[in-house]
């Protein structure tokens, strides 16, 4: 088929595979409007993985939905800013272009793979509907595919558990079938949205191999949405740092990890449990995260922050720290240098 | 909170009819004279006449009294034994729940209005109290039904475990932890159930063994509208609109209450 | 699965003695006379007439000693005798189809109409439509449905002349259009906003983000995945909504001149004809019980989460 | 009518060639039973059985229907004559034997029949219901059959009114084959009437009943309708709706849609003055109403032409006396008390003592009884100053014997027929002690002999003694007659002469078909 | 070693699937099967494993929310399994829950002032009424919330915060035991920092012992003395800290141990991992004989018919269940020949 992306306005191959611009995102709630992103930037190429860390609540799940285009309205809007698959923006395009091209070219894989599957409907079926509503495939062609595809995420006998339900697959089956239902159309982009926490570590370490392996295969772009300092230094190429609605940090994985250039990042690699820490306390950032409905222009992170200054009243810009390596910190360089 | 208004100016009527029923005229509703039997509206008489010659204006406002007592003291009934019920069964499981799920099915499925026939022929008095005590009778399984469900629901959290585990015994955790997470959906229903117990009140006394004359109510007007509707409309349509304008602002009152007991929406 | 089946049957047996018992007890205990019952206003009754009938229907013994009667009779598969001297078995075969047919209509046309405006309604939340939806339904409850019943018989039969006015004569679906429609409203309402709740607790899940990622059509999201899950509260609501509209048969029938098991239900009781009244009474107990066994198994496919065993 | 729906063709009656037929609506009452000894002398009885005689709607006398002639000396002894040449619908002939068969049928008390009580002043009536035990005889001794077209009828005491007596539906013939299987009688009956019940009669849970018209029928009126379809319904409301839809040709109508169908069907509507009495009984039995004064004054207290003229739209008779004119020997205006006069009525009560504390008014459970029982509650109130004044309904079945038990606390309102066309019936019904239906409690010696004294009259004297009568029971208002009501036919257009039979229903054999 | 505060002998719990009155059981979920363990004062065991092997029936059980189905649990010296009613509710002092869900385990209508407060509606003897206030605040503060927003309800509060609320709950029992049903595996680094550093603080101040439960081995690294590795419903391993991280026994402590991520992109593609193959097997129809087997490389018949038991291994305190124990560590390889399946 005709590549749907390539015949849209203002695609241009040499633009990033998925870019995030200046984007802003709004929710109206009973204490008010909360601005859960804020202004928010990243872009990943193909066959990139970028890593998406940051706070509960600082935005990243938001953000990811206003990619796919599933903010839900009329309680939530994308208020500012552009999402450009290949230069297309997707925000200026209609509706039911967006939905040609989410699932084709976009994909998102859930945190909880339990809620995230329709509980009343046999997984293949599931993965099926992808087909048939986007490829006009016939019910059996449909379900052929499907089971191709279970085989893909290795499932094992998938012909036969193609007719079961969500709830008869255990923890890691279920979030493989999460991922079949993300890859069954080979997407450029992939958006995993903590794909692993639910599941222990060994099974993590399936889904982590086997992401990977997809995206070797296919050039995808990966954007991985975690928690887990050890997952992001395993296989990000890059590292997206938020807080509070923004991208604070945004750099090469080894550098990140090496010598984080924004405090907030310090402060969450100094947090992490490590083997020589045992006996000692752990590193904690003080304070709470702040309220969303009630914005501080300035630098959020600056009533937590130790090298807060009376210069931290102005938000601060993503400041060019090296080559693709961006802070917003005024003083960057002091943390740059511990 | 249009809900709570309409509910609280329809309880004022109920409780103080005298206050409203004389706005446009005498507002005696015993006041009648035959010859203006089921007169269309007149200056001083804005709904007309009922078939006895009364002012129907005084007496659809008099029929508030009875017909929110009997809708409340229902409503309080039936949710106070689903509730209890619904709580036993939910919680205590085993034969307490087969015995009343067993029990709750045979009121649901014998003809409620077979019943209320019967028993209220046995009673032979048919006021308020008696009415409402047999509404109760048949009303209650439904939301008994309802509250199981969500106390299966609640029984199954963790904080019921927490509370357990910090020692809390049944009674505290029915009384403070069950009920207040789980009738949210029985207040709703119950809400929603209004309307149907004064339409039930009417039906009874269409079968002869409700609320009868000289009593006021809803229900007793609109069955006799009922049987000139062809001729005199009006006697249906006034008593129809406070009925649908009270069943209103119930079903609202129930949700706002669900929502009101839920602090996660305030 | 059989099993369970088997013993959900098993044990609908003592619900229905017991519920056999009830009635008898509640009729025996009827304040008035049977035999003044059965001749009417102000008819003269000759003692020896009187002497007879009491004999007859055992009306002198006390209530074990006839419920005993009742119950041999009863394992014998004879379900007794109604004063009107026809047996039971024969009022309730004959009245049986209309009330079934009734009962039929009247569910299908609840379940669809409440699916459609319930799912339209939480679609369209805080819309004209939800509005409409709830303006709608209310006004339905409010009414008292013998009110409903006359207006509608004289609008839809009498003036517009779209449907009989009463009577079965016309055959199923024509004559039980009507009749249907009013019971189902009397419910309407309830299962209506129960759907539209339902709806609107779905289209929340996690599992409609899915459906939107890929990229699915609204009406395949809403129709194949929300409507989907949002039946499974709603069809163990139907299944109680079946009481309810077996027992408004008792008023519907009458008013439609439907000689169903309603109608004869209810001109027994004033003439205390407890045969009659425990007969239907029970069989009506224990339709509900079968259909809400097989609600209870259609939950089973509607939910494939739910086993039964 | 409005266009009706397809599926009625009662519209097309008339068309060429085609069959005359027209459908009937009735209450269900009026088909639950067709054996003569069980039935309740509906106008469907009467098309399926004629008896001895038939009252004369237009004068008011009894004339011979089967009978050739009805004679007694004593009367007390009667020999009735029966016309040859009747039939019943299969073929069978109508004798005498017919007649006692039916009638000892009836009068057997171990048959439990309904109407059983009619026979209580045959002699041999006590011999088949003993006090106690099982009757040794099953024939009555008073009914003797002399040759096939001869019977004799002896009496327990002197009863002139014998003749009207025998129009009743009670006592008509029934053939041998019907005593094979009763209950098969009971649902397709077959009578020697006019119209014979086709198809399977009346079969549990079906409304409708089909009459065809028996072509041997020898009486003087014979059918003009082909097929007679009779419709059963819940009440006359029903009936007439689906008259409205054009469902049915002929129903009787009451209460509220007597109005509607005087205006919207002027000149099908068909007047039906009932030979009955709509009445305020007093509770004798009760202190409170002792004092005649007491009764006096709540009869004078009800403004009796207001209920009939608003609430009943004028379709009624405002009672000037115990029967109205449709009744032979009524139309006397008996009651003095019967006219509104609230100055008189307060002045009695003061008298009496006044009134004080609550009082409750009774009736069954009908509407159309509550609502006049409401507007009687308002009028006491209203005149005589009684606040508290509560009304109260209970079902018949508890009524009548709550009221036998004197267990009922205040004025009742009741609605009375005579059993038969004569006001001693009526007056007998109300008044004479013992009477299942005299539920005043009203007992005095002087009324009692001059009904003796009219039973044993001869025809013309009768009259006169059963007016007296009710004039010294009237005096001591035991009860307080409201108004004669009146219903109505309504038919449509289709059919014409339609005529009320004794209790209202339409005449069907006299139906005419256009 | 002082006398144990919480001792478990043979726990077993099943599952009944499908029971009820007048129902047949059709099957048994064996949760948790055959565990025994000793917890000191102030002691803190770890206990890791897949999801679903029993962990939280385990802590349910040994908190005295479940009843076992057999072995016993002994608080403080008194066996808890025959207690009922009033007895039973006063022995639960001793023992306390943590769980794993924040969201959940809190009354959403309650403020948490009434949730820290009802402890001692419950047990009057804790605090005379006048003092309950004081001390509802006191021991918001020991946990380290604002005492001001003690009005507010659950949902007003972060995660960690919520997971503090459940604590301070615990706490106002003052018991001698704390079992933490994974109480950070819901919340990010930097919260979970704050929960684990406040449980040290806790564990130091008031001589609480711990069991922790958690499926990141990290975590637990950081904060147990001894840890046991849990597999279908088993204990596998057990042992000191060192003993498990340096020379785990049990093939599947080894799996874990090499899936474990690391937060150094210096070390990735380095790292020796086992890779498990198959599904985890259900515990409704567990394997015979040894429960690892049908995933483990190393299987031999034996594993397949009997059923190891938890044997001593190396240092004092470790024990393995598994019929050929052999040491292996993360960092430094294999000894003996381990035949890693990549
Ligand atoms: N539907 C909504 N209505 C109102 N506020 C919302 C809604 N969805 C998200 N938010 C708010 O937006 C902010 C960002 O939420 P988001 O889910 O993106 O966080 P996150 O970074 O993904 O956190 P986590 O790590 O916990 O998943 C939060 O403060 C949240 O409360
Ligand atoms: N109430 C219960 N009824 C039936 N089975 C149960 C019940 N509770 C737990 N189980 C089963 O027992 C087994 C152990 O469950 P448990 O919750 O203890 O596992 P876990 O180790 O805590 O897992 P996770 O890491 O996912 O929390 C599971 O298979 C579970 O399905
Ligand atoms: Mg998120
Ligand atoms: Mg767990
Ligand atoms: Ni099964």
């Amino acid at each position: 088929m005709s590549d749907l992306l390539e015949s849209l306005p203002g695609h241009d191959p040499g633009a990033p595979m998925l870019s995030v611009e200046d984007l802003q995102v709004e929710f109206a709630t009973a204490h008010g409007t909360v601005r859960a992103v804020n202004g928010v930037s990243y872009a990943v190429g193909a066959g990139e993985t970028l890593a998406v860390l940051g706070e509960s609540g600082s935005g990243k799940s938001v953000t990811a939905r206003a990619v796919m285009g599933i903010v839900r309205a009329p309680r939530g809007r994308v208020t500012a800013g552009a999402i450009r698959l290949r230069g297309v923006d997707l925000l200026t395009l209609p509706e039911e272009t967006r939905r040609r091209l989410r699932g084709t070219t976009v994909a998102m894989i859930f945190q909880d793979a339990l809620s995230a599957l329709n509980p009343v409907l046999p997984v293949g079926y599931q993965i099926a509907e992808m087909f048939r509503y986007h490829r006009g495939a016939s019910r059996r062609e449909a379900r052929r595919r499907a089971v191709e595809v279970l085989d893909r995420v290795r499932i094992p006998s998938a012909a036969r558990r193609a007719g079961d339900y969500p709830h008869q697959f255990s923890g890691g089956m279920r979030q493989r079938v999460g991922i079949a239902l993300a890859i069954a159309l080979d997407p450029k982009v992939i958006i995993a949205d903590e794909p692993t926490t639910a599941l222990d570590v060994t099974v993590q370490a399936q889904i982590m191999r086997l992401l990977g392996e997809i995206q070797r295969e296919h050039g995808t772009a990966l954007v991985l949405i975690t928690h887990d300092m050890g997952v992001v230094a395993d296989i990000a190429d890059r590292v997206a740092v938020m807080y509070a609605g923004r991208v604070v940090e945004e750099a090469g994985a080894h550098d990140i990890y090496a010598r984080p250039a924004h405090p907030y990042t310090r402060a969450l690699l100094g947090a992490i449990p490590r083997p020589h820490l045992r006996g000692k306390r752990l590193a904690v950032i003080p304070g709470a995260p702040p309220d969303m409905s009630r914005p501080d222009e300035g630098c959020r992170f600056r009533p937590r922050c130790e090298l807060a200054g009376p210069g931290c009243a102005d938000a601060p810009p993503l400041y060019d720290v090296a080559p693709g390596r961006a802070s917003a910190c005024h003083e960057w360089t002091k943390v740059i240098e511990g | 909170m249009i809900s709570a208004t309409v509910v609280l100016i329809i309880c004022a009527l109920a409780v103080a009819p005298q206050a409203f029923a004389g706005w446009f005229g005498h507002g005696d509703p015993r006041a009648c004279d035959l010859a203006d039997s089921a007169l269309p509206p007149r200056e001083g008489h804005p709904f007309g006449f009922d078939v006895q010659g009364c002012d129907l204006y005084a007496n659809v406002i008099y029929g508030a009294r009875s017909s929110v007592a009997i809708a409340l003291l229902t409503t309080l009934g039936t949710v106070v034994v689903a509730v209890v019920v619904g709580c036993l069964a939910g919680y205590f499981r085993g034969w307490t729940d087969m015995l009343m799920s067993r029990l709750v099915d045979v009121f649901l499925g014998f003809p409620a209005l077979v019943g209320m026939i019967v028993i209220l022929q046995t009673l032979s008095t048919h006021n308020e109290f008696t009415v409402s005590a047999v509404l109760i009778l048949f009303g209650w399984p439904a939301l008994a039904r309802v509250m199981r469900g969500s106390v299966l629901a609640v029984v199954n959290s963790e904080y019921i475990a927490a509370a357990r585990g910090i020692g809390a015994g049944p009674v505290r955790i029915l009384l403070r932890h069950v009920i207040p997470n789980s009738i949210g959906p029985v207040a709703v229903l119950a809400g929603l159930n209004v309307g149907g117990i004064i339409a039930y009140e009417s039906a009874l006394t269409f079968l002869g063994v409700g609320l009868q004359t000289p009593a006021i109510s809803w229900g007793v007007q609109l069955n006799t509208a009922q049987q000139y509707f062809t001729t005199s409309i009006h006697l249906l349509v006034f008593p129809s609109i406070f009925l649908t304008v009270t069943v209103l602002g119930f079903v609202l009152l129930g949700d706002a209450l669900r929502d009101a007991i839920d602090p996660r929406i305030r | 699965m059989g099993r369970y089946i088997v013993r959900r049957v098993l044990l609908a047996i003592p619900v229905l003695l017991g519920t056999t018992f009830v009635i008898y007890l509640a009729v025996y205990a009827l304040p008035g006379d049977p035999i003044r019952a059965l001749f009417g206003p102000n008819q003269v009754i000759s003692p020896s007439v009187e002497r007879a009938l009491r004999e007859r229907f055992h009306l002198d013994d006390p209530l074990i000693v006839q419920y005993g009667h009742y119950l041999a009779g009863l394992a014998r598969g004879d379900l007794g005798t109604s004063f009107s001297g026809r047996p039971v078995s024969e009022i309730i075969r004959a009245g049986w189809p209309v009330t079934f047919q009734l009962g039929i209509t009247a569910w299908l046309m609840e379940a669809v109409l409440a699916i459609l405006l319930g799912t339209l309604a939480g679609v369209r939340r805080g819309k004209a439509a939800d509005y409409t939806v709830l303006a709608g339904t209310t006004l339905a409850m409010g009414i008292p449905f013998f009110v409903v019943a006359y207006v509608a018989q004289f609008v839809f039969g009498v003036q517009l002349g779209w449907f009989p006015v009463s009577g079965a004569d016309a055959g199923w679906p024509v004559a039980y259009l009507l009749p249907g429609l009013v019971l189902a409203l009397g419910v309407l309402p309830q299962s209506a906003r129960v759907t539209r709740n339902s709806v609107l607790d779905n289209l929340s899940a996690d599992y409609v983000d899915t459906a939107d990622a890929k990229g699915l059509p609204r009406r395949v999201v809403v129709w194949r995945h929300v409507v989907r899950n949002s039946l499974i509260p709603v069809v163990s609501l139907l299944g109680v909504s079946l009481g309810y509209m077996l027992g408004g048969t008792v008023l519907i029938e009458g008013i439609f001149n439907l000689p169903g098991l309603g109608y004869q239900i209810f001109t027994s009781i004033p003439q205390h004809d407890g045969p009659v009244v425990v007969g239907i009474g029970t069989l009506l107990v224990l339709v509900f019980l079968l259909v809400n066994l097989l609600v209870d198994l259609l939950y089973g496919i509607l939910d494939p989460r739910i086993r039964l065993h | 009518a409005c266009g009706g729906t397809a599926t009625q063709d009662s519209g097309d009656g008339g068309g060429a060639g085609g069959a005359k037929t027209f459908s009937i609506g009735v209450t269900s009452y009026f088909v639950s039973h067709f054996t003569p000894g069980q039935s309740g002398g509906s106008n469907i009885d009467y098309a399926v059985f004629t008896p001895l005689t038939a009252v004369d709607s237009a004068s008011g006398q009894a004339r011979n229907a089967v009978a050739e002639s009805i004679e007694s000396e004593d009367n007390k002894v009667w020999t009735i004559k029966i016309k040859k040449g009747w039939t019943f619908h299969n073929g069978e002939e109508v004798t005498a034997q017919s007649f006692a068969d039916s009638w000892n049928a009836t009068a057997y008390g171990p048959n439990a029949m309904t109407n059983n009580y009619l026979f209580a002043d045959f002699e041999g009536y006590a011999d088949l219901n003993p006090a106690e035990g099982e009757p040794k005889t099953k024939t009555l001794s008073g009914v003797e059959v002399v040759d096939t077209h001869t019977l004799k009828v002896t009496l327990t005491k002197p009863l002139s009114l014998l003749p009207y007596i025998l129009a009743q539906s009670t006592f008509a013939p029934m053939p041998k084959a019907a005593f094979t299987d009763l209950k098969a009688f009971d649902a397709k009956p077959i009578g020697n009437g006019p119209y014979q019940v086709t198809g399977e009669g009346r079969t549990t849970g079906a409304t409708k009943i089909t009459l065809q018209r028996y072509d041997k029928y020898a009486g003087e009126l014979k059918g003009d309708a082909e097929t007679v379809e009779v419709k059963s319904y819940q009440d006359e409301v029903a009936a007439y709706r689906d008259f409205q839809a054009g469902a049915v040709d002929v129903t009787l109508v009451g209460g509220n849609n007597l109005t509607n169908a005087a205006t919207r069907y002027k000149d099908q509507l068909v007047q039906v003055p009932f030979p009955a009495v709509i009445y305020l009984g007093f509770p004798l039995w009760d202190k409170r109403f002792e004092d005649i004064k007491v009764r006096q004054a709540f009869s004078l207290a009800v403004d009796r032409d207001a209920i009939v003229k608003s609430l009943l739209r004028g379709f009624g008779q405002p009672a000037k006396g115990l029967a109205g004119s449709t009744i032979p020997g009524g139309g006397a205006q008996d009651c003095e008390f019967c006219s509104l006069d609230v100055a008189r009525a307060k002045s009695l009560l003061a008298e009496a003592g006044g009134w004080s504390g609550p009082l409750k008014l009774w009736t069954y459970q009908d509407p159309v009884n509550t609502t006049i029982l409401e507007a009687v509650s308002n009028q006491l109130r209203t005149n005589l100053g009684i606040e508290t004044i509560t009304t109260g309904t209970q079902p018949v079945d508890q009524l009548y014997p709550n009221l036998t038990a004197h267990k009922i606390d205040g004025p009742f309102l009741l609605y009375m027929g005579a059993g038969y066309p004569h006001l001693y019936a009526l007056a007998d019904q109300l008044f004479t002690k013992g009477s299942g239906t005299n539920v005043t409690g009203y007992d005095d010696e002087e009324f009692a002999s001059l009904l003796r004294k009219a039973a044993a009259a001869e025809p013309d004297q009768a009259m006169g003694l059963a007016q007296e009568a009710t004039r010294t029971a009237m005096a001591a208002v035991p009860l307080s007659p409201l108004f004669q009501p009146v219903g109505g036919l309504v038919h449509s257009k289709k059919l014409s002469n339609v005529t009320p039979e004794f209790l209202g229903g339409a005449r069907i054999a006299a139906i005419k078909v256009n | 070693m002082s006398a144990p505060v919480l001792e478990a002998r043979g726990l077993v719990k099943y599952y009944p699937i499908g029971g009820g009155p007048l129902r047949r059981v059709a099957g048994q979920v064996k949760a948790v099967d055959g565990v025994d363990l000793t917890l000191g004062p102030g002691e803190t065991l770890g206990i890791v494993g897949e999801s679903g092997c029993g962990k939280s029936t385990l802590a349910k059980v040994l908190a005295a929310l479940e009843r076992p189905t057999a072995g016993e649990v002994t608080v403080c010296g008194r066996p808890v399994g025959r207690l009922r009613g009033r007895a039973l509710r006063r022995a639960r002092r001793d023992v306390q829950l943590v769980f794993q869900d924040p969201y959940t385990s809190l009354d959403p209508r309650m403020t948490i002032e009434a949730i820290v407060r009802e402890p001692f509606e419950i047990h009057r003897d804790l605090a005379p009424r006048g003092d309950r206030r004081a001390r509802v605040r006191e021991l918001l503060e020991t946990v380290g919330l604002n005492p001001d927003h003690c009005g507010r309800y659950p949902h007003q509060f972060s995660g960690g915060q919520r997971q503090r609320v459940g604590i301070a709950r615990a706490l106002a029992l003052r018991p001698r035991v704390l079992v933490c049903d994974e109480p950070v595996s819901a919340l990010d680094v930097s919260v979970q920092a704050q929960i684990v550093n406040l449980l040290e603080r806790l564990r130091d101040e008031l001589d609480l012992a711990y069991v922790f439960i958690s499926h990141d081995l990290s975590v637990v690294q950081h904060l147990a003395d001894r840890i046991a590795v849990m597999y279908l419903g088993k204990v596998v391993e057990i042992g000191g800290e060192d003993d498990v991280y340096r020379n785990a026994g049990h093939p599947y402590t080894q799996a874990l141990l090499s899936a474990m991520p690391v937060p150094d992109p210096g070390l990735r593609g380095r790292r020796e991992e086992i890779v498990l193959t198959g599904e985890p097997p259900s515990p409704i129809d567990p394997p015979r004989g040894c429960s690892f087997h049908p995933r483990c490389w190393k299987a031999d018949e034996r594993c397949r018919a009997e059923p190891p038991a938890l044997t001593a291994w190396r240092g004092a305190g470790h024990a393995v269940a598994c019929h050929r124990p052999e040491v292996w560590s993360p960092a430094g390889g294999t000894e003996g020949e381990v035949s890693a399946t990549r």
